[in-house]
């Protein structure tokens, strides 16, 4: 089983629905060290992009392209627009291409990771949404099988979220809070977690 | 949510429509993004730009100080979110006039990052950029990482003698070298007594009790350094003059400007009960008030609570924030 | 209560003393009472003086429109009282450059009650007086009894357009017959969804639910006309324009200039959203809209809500109301 | 019993303390119809009434004007003023005497009325101070023993309550209300039965 356009169409449609279903979830955790806007800033950027999704193309590099594209212009957050640099990293890595095998995901969601670093000026280790997208890198390396990588990365987002929850904050609205981040996860880390579970399809 | 809109979606191109509608000599929507406000008449050829963005939800922040004196453009996003980097390059290329673009604007994750990406878009276009960001809050960091600091109310400071600076003629450099010195001029503390609405959460992004306060918040909701008791308006007052005087002492013989401002739902009665405490403090120091600013000069909606800014003057900075200027929300000379 | 003061008792005292400390180039403290503002630079000797007086609590109304082309002095009270004849008596008394003085003013009973005793007290003066109450807010009394209508946000007009004429140097009779027929063109309503909390009460003097608005109450807190659910931005509008244009038609041709004011608490994000259903409404009747008015010019503290005000313009009013003015909250020219 | 400076005295800090312990009641009964500030009102004017108690002259017409002028100098209000015309004119009346006897009482109280109605311009009957104030008048007329007079005085105010109540009010904030106001006491006339009552020392 690979990935093509019939499988990001129904990412994305699980996607959006989590989104959602989280939009409370992640405005209040952001509130609590932030501005309460990471719900709004997924849902439009989930609906803009939900409104090009049935006539994508093929080619998965455009396909993502636009998927990024339409989510920059829903909103220019932080984080919408590190998602937005992610994916058109990702598009870049694919571009051409009809179908990706699970075995890449590893490597792409890595230069995702490093182009984000690249525009953020974060560090890995920061407790941002860099760590989980570092852990999932990690954790899909060298697998093959589709259902295996799913369930890797559906791990690795929890895990992640476990290792950095007792870490001071260091970038964003959330450094300001210092020991208030202590024992509260980054409002980004959990909304990649809620993103990569929902893309996985492992929810739940 | 008790606010006046029709739909949290249409909240901010309704009020821009309404803005350009009721102001129709001062403001015109730019480009076809339908977020971007440029002065209705530009500045003259051969002048420096200056181009702000920012979020919605602060007024007169950022739209409403585009004006003769002040910005030639800016890129407004949702409530509290940033334009996105094409907003903003659409932004500098209204703004520029031949002579390049003052890119002004708070610190903060999100704007940095797309006004970054701006540059890079406008680069195409042979528009000389250059940056300047706002980082006030003194609240949002200690002094050593004040660089790191959020940008607030110290915005309206810069942006006026910024603006007075390219209107006067000056090249990029010194309109840059200038802005960056009153940047630097800046510091704000603000104090919140109850929270605001983001239309699109449908729900206030903080919650505070009857009796309490929050000291040191962001603009946009975000928590504040500490939360205690409400006290009296003298005492709110000092404490908030003791940590920017502490930032930046004043001696004898300095000349500073003041703004003391509402952050939405607080009355100017209150930021005149608060300006006589400002104002012994800052003359027990031995300093010179020049042109206080009491009212409302950079809100978070319809929150309820104060901040203060010093501007430490010298000679140049003093002559631009007395020079004229002239938007729909404010008017010197 | 959540409101930053010291005292309530000191809350008037110590507003007024931070708004003369703070435009110490446009107001001063006149006379003993210390309820007493008037220009820091007197109108020139044989002016029309024109006064005003009234609670505390609406800023910019009443003290803040003491300037230039617009009032020479105003006895203010505590907040949402009168201000004894007394007090009242010293305001004209301070307006009088030996032309006479106008007293203009809203229709409340107590300031009805106390200008008129003031009136008897400023006789030994030889101070020749006239009066035109403001009686602008439709949901108070049917057009039958339009003379017991509660003057509200129309009062900026009068004050704007008297004003002027005064300026031009005409005389106490031509002032007042201006004051008059600026009174006579205006029509208001407002519309609140939360209360506002009287300093020396200590609650807010009314209580609303979360999803109610009260359409047609007054700027003291006064109750409206009726309760109901918080509908759209564009259904708000939709029934005060109705209001307003029920009781003042406008026919194609008509010159109008119209103030969407916010109560206190509602942004100015919000008063745009409003500007947008208004202007279509008086186009939409075939009226030129003159100088519309966005902001904050009649408030009641902290309350949230919104009224609107039309003043229907002849040549003369229009040529008034763009005449020049300048006072801490409103420059015109 | 004759009325003196003493009896004045006390009568003044029997209000003052009724006034303080009515400020809520009087504020909101006048919030449902009107700018809710009656109890503000009344206890701003005694305190600077308490405040000059000490010294009043023992001329009776001194000492009424003394306090007619302090009341006036603490509130504008309708009410305020009002009471302020009414002391004034019972200045008049008394003035040059130091002690007055119950049976000018009735006389005293129809003067005052009559002057705050060429004030207020308001009718009687129209549901207002007045109403009260014409029925204490009436009710003490041709009374002369000092505990008849403060017992019909008390009365009077509560029947003027009772029989105006299911009225529309006519005059001041409470017009605007028309039907809401039937079924309600006019704050005026209920601040008048609590200062009658504290006055002629007949409360509870
Ligand atoms: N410079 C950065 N580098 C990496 N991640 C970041 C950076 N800034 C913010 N983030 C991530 O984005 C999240 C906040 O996103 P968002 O709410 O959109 O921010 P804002 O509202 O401040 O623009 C953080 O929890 C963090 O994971
Ligand atoms: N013109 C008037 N004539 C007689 N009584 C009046 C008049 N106006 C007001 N009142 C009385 O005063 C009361 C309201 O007083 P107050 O709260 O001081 O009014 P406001 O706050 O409107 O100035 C009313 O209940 C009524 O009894
Ligand atoms: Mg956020
Ligand atoms: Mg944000
Ligand atoms: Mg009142
Ligand atoms: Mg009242």
């Amino acid at each position: 089983m690979t990935i093509d356009r019939a499988a990001l169409q129904a990412a994305i449609a699980r996607l959006a629905a989590a989104m959602e279903r989280d939009f409370d979830l992640l405005n209040s955790a952001d509130g609590a060290l932030g501005d309460g806007d990471l719900g709004v800033t997924m849902t439009r950027g989930m609906h803009a992009i939900v409104d090009r999704a049935d006539d994508l193309p093929d080619d998965l590099g455009l396909a993502l392209l636009a998927c990024a594209q339409a989510f920059t212009k829903s909103s220019g957050s932080s984080y919408g627009t590190l998602l937005a640099k992610g994916m058109m990293t990702m598009a870049k890595g694919v571009k051409g291409r009809t179908e990706i095998a699970a075995a890449e995901v590893s490597g792409l969601v890595a230069a995702a990771r490093d182009q984000m670093q690249a525009l953020g000026k974060a560090e890995i280790g920061g407790k941002t949404v860099l760590d989980s997208l570092d852990a999932v890198a990690q954790a899909t390396a060298g697998k093959t099988d589709p259902a295996e990588v799913a369930d890797a990365a559906a791990r690795a987002v929890d895990d992640a979220l476990d290792a950095f929850r007792e870490r001071k904050a260091t970038i964003g609205r959330a450094r300001i809070f210092g020991d208030k981040s202590v024992g509260r996860d980054d409002p980004g880390m959990l909304a990649m977690a809620r993103i990569v579970k929902a893309v996985a399809d492992r929810e739940g | 949510m008790k606010k006046i809109l029709n739909a949290p979606e249409a909240y901010v191109d309704e009020m821009l429509a309404g803005l350009v509608a009721a102001h129709p000599d001062y403001y015109r929507l730019h480009g076809d993004t339908g977020k971007v406000i440029a002065r209705a008449t530009p500045g003259r050829a051969g002048k420096v730009g200056i181009v702000t963005g920012g979020g919605s939800g602060h007024l007169p922040v950022f739209t409403g100080y585009v004006g003769t004196g002040l910005l030639d453009a800016c890129a407004i996003g949702d409530v509290f979110a940033s334009p996105s980097a094409e907003q903003m390059a659409d932004a500098i290329r209204a703004a520029d006039q031949g002579a390049g673009v003052l890119r002004l604007y708070g610190n903060y994750g999100g704007d940095v990052m797309n006004f970054d990406m701006a540059g890079d878009l406008v680069d195409f276009d042979d528009i000389a950029c250059s940056t300047v960001l706002l980082a006030d809050d003194v609240a949002s960091a200690p002094p050593e990482e004040a660089e790191k600091r959020r940008g607030v109310a110290g915005m309206v400071y810069a942006f006026k003698i910024a603006g007075a600076a390219a209107e006067e003629g000056r090249d990029l450099a010194a309109v840059t070298a200038v802005a960056q010195k009153a940047a630097d001029a800046c510091r704000s503390v603000g104090v919140a007594l109850s929270p605001c609405t983001v239309p699109q959460a449908g729900k206030p992004t903080f919650e505070i009790a009857e009796d309490e306060i929050e000291m040191g918040m962001g603009i946009h909701g975000e928590p504040g350094v500490w939360r205690g008791k409400l006290q009296s308006a003298d005492a709110i007052a000092a404490e908030m003059m003791d940590r920017l005087l502490a930032d930046m002492p004043l001696k004898a013989g300095d000349r500073v400007s003041v703004l003391v401002n509402s952050l939405g739902a607080t009355p100017p009665e209150e930021l005149y009960i608060l300006y006589n405490v400002v104002k012994a403090r800052l003359e027990g120091a031995g300093a010179t008030i020049v042109m206080p600013l009491v009212g409302r000069y950079a809100t978070s909606m319809e929150m309820a609570g104060v901040s203060f800014t010093l501007c430490k003057l010298d000679a140049e900075l003093e002559a631009l924030l007395q020079a004229p200027c002239d938007c729909a929300f404010w008017r010197v000379g």
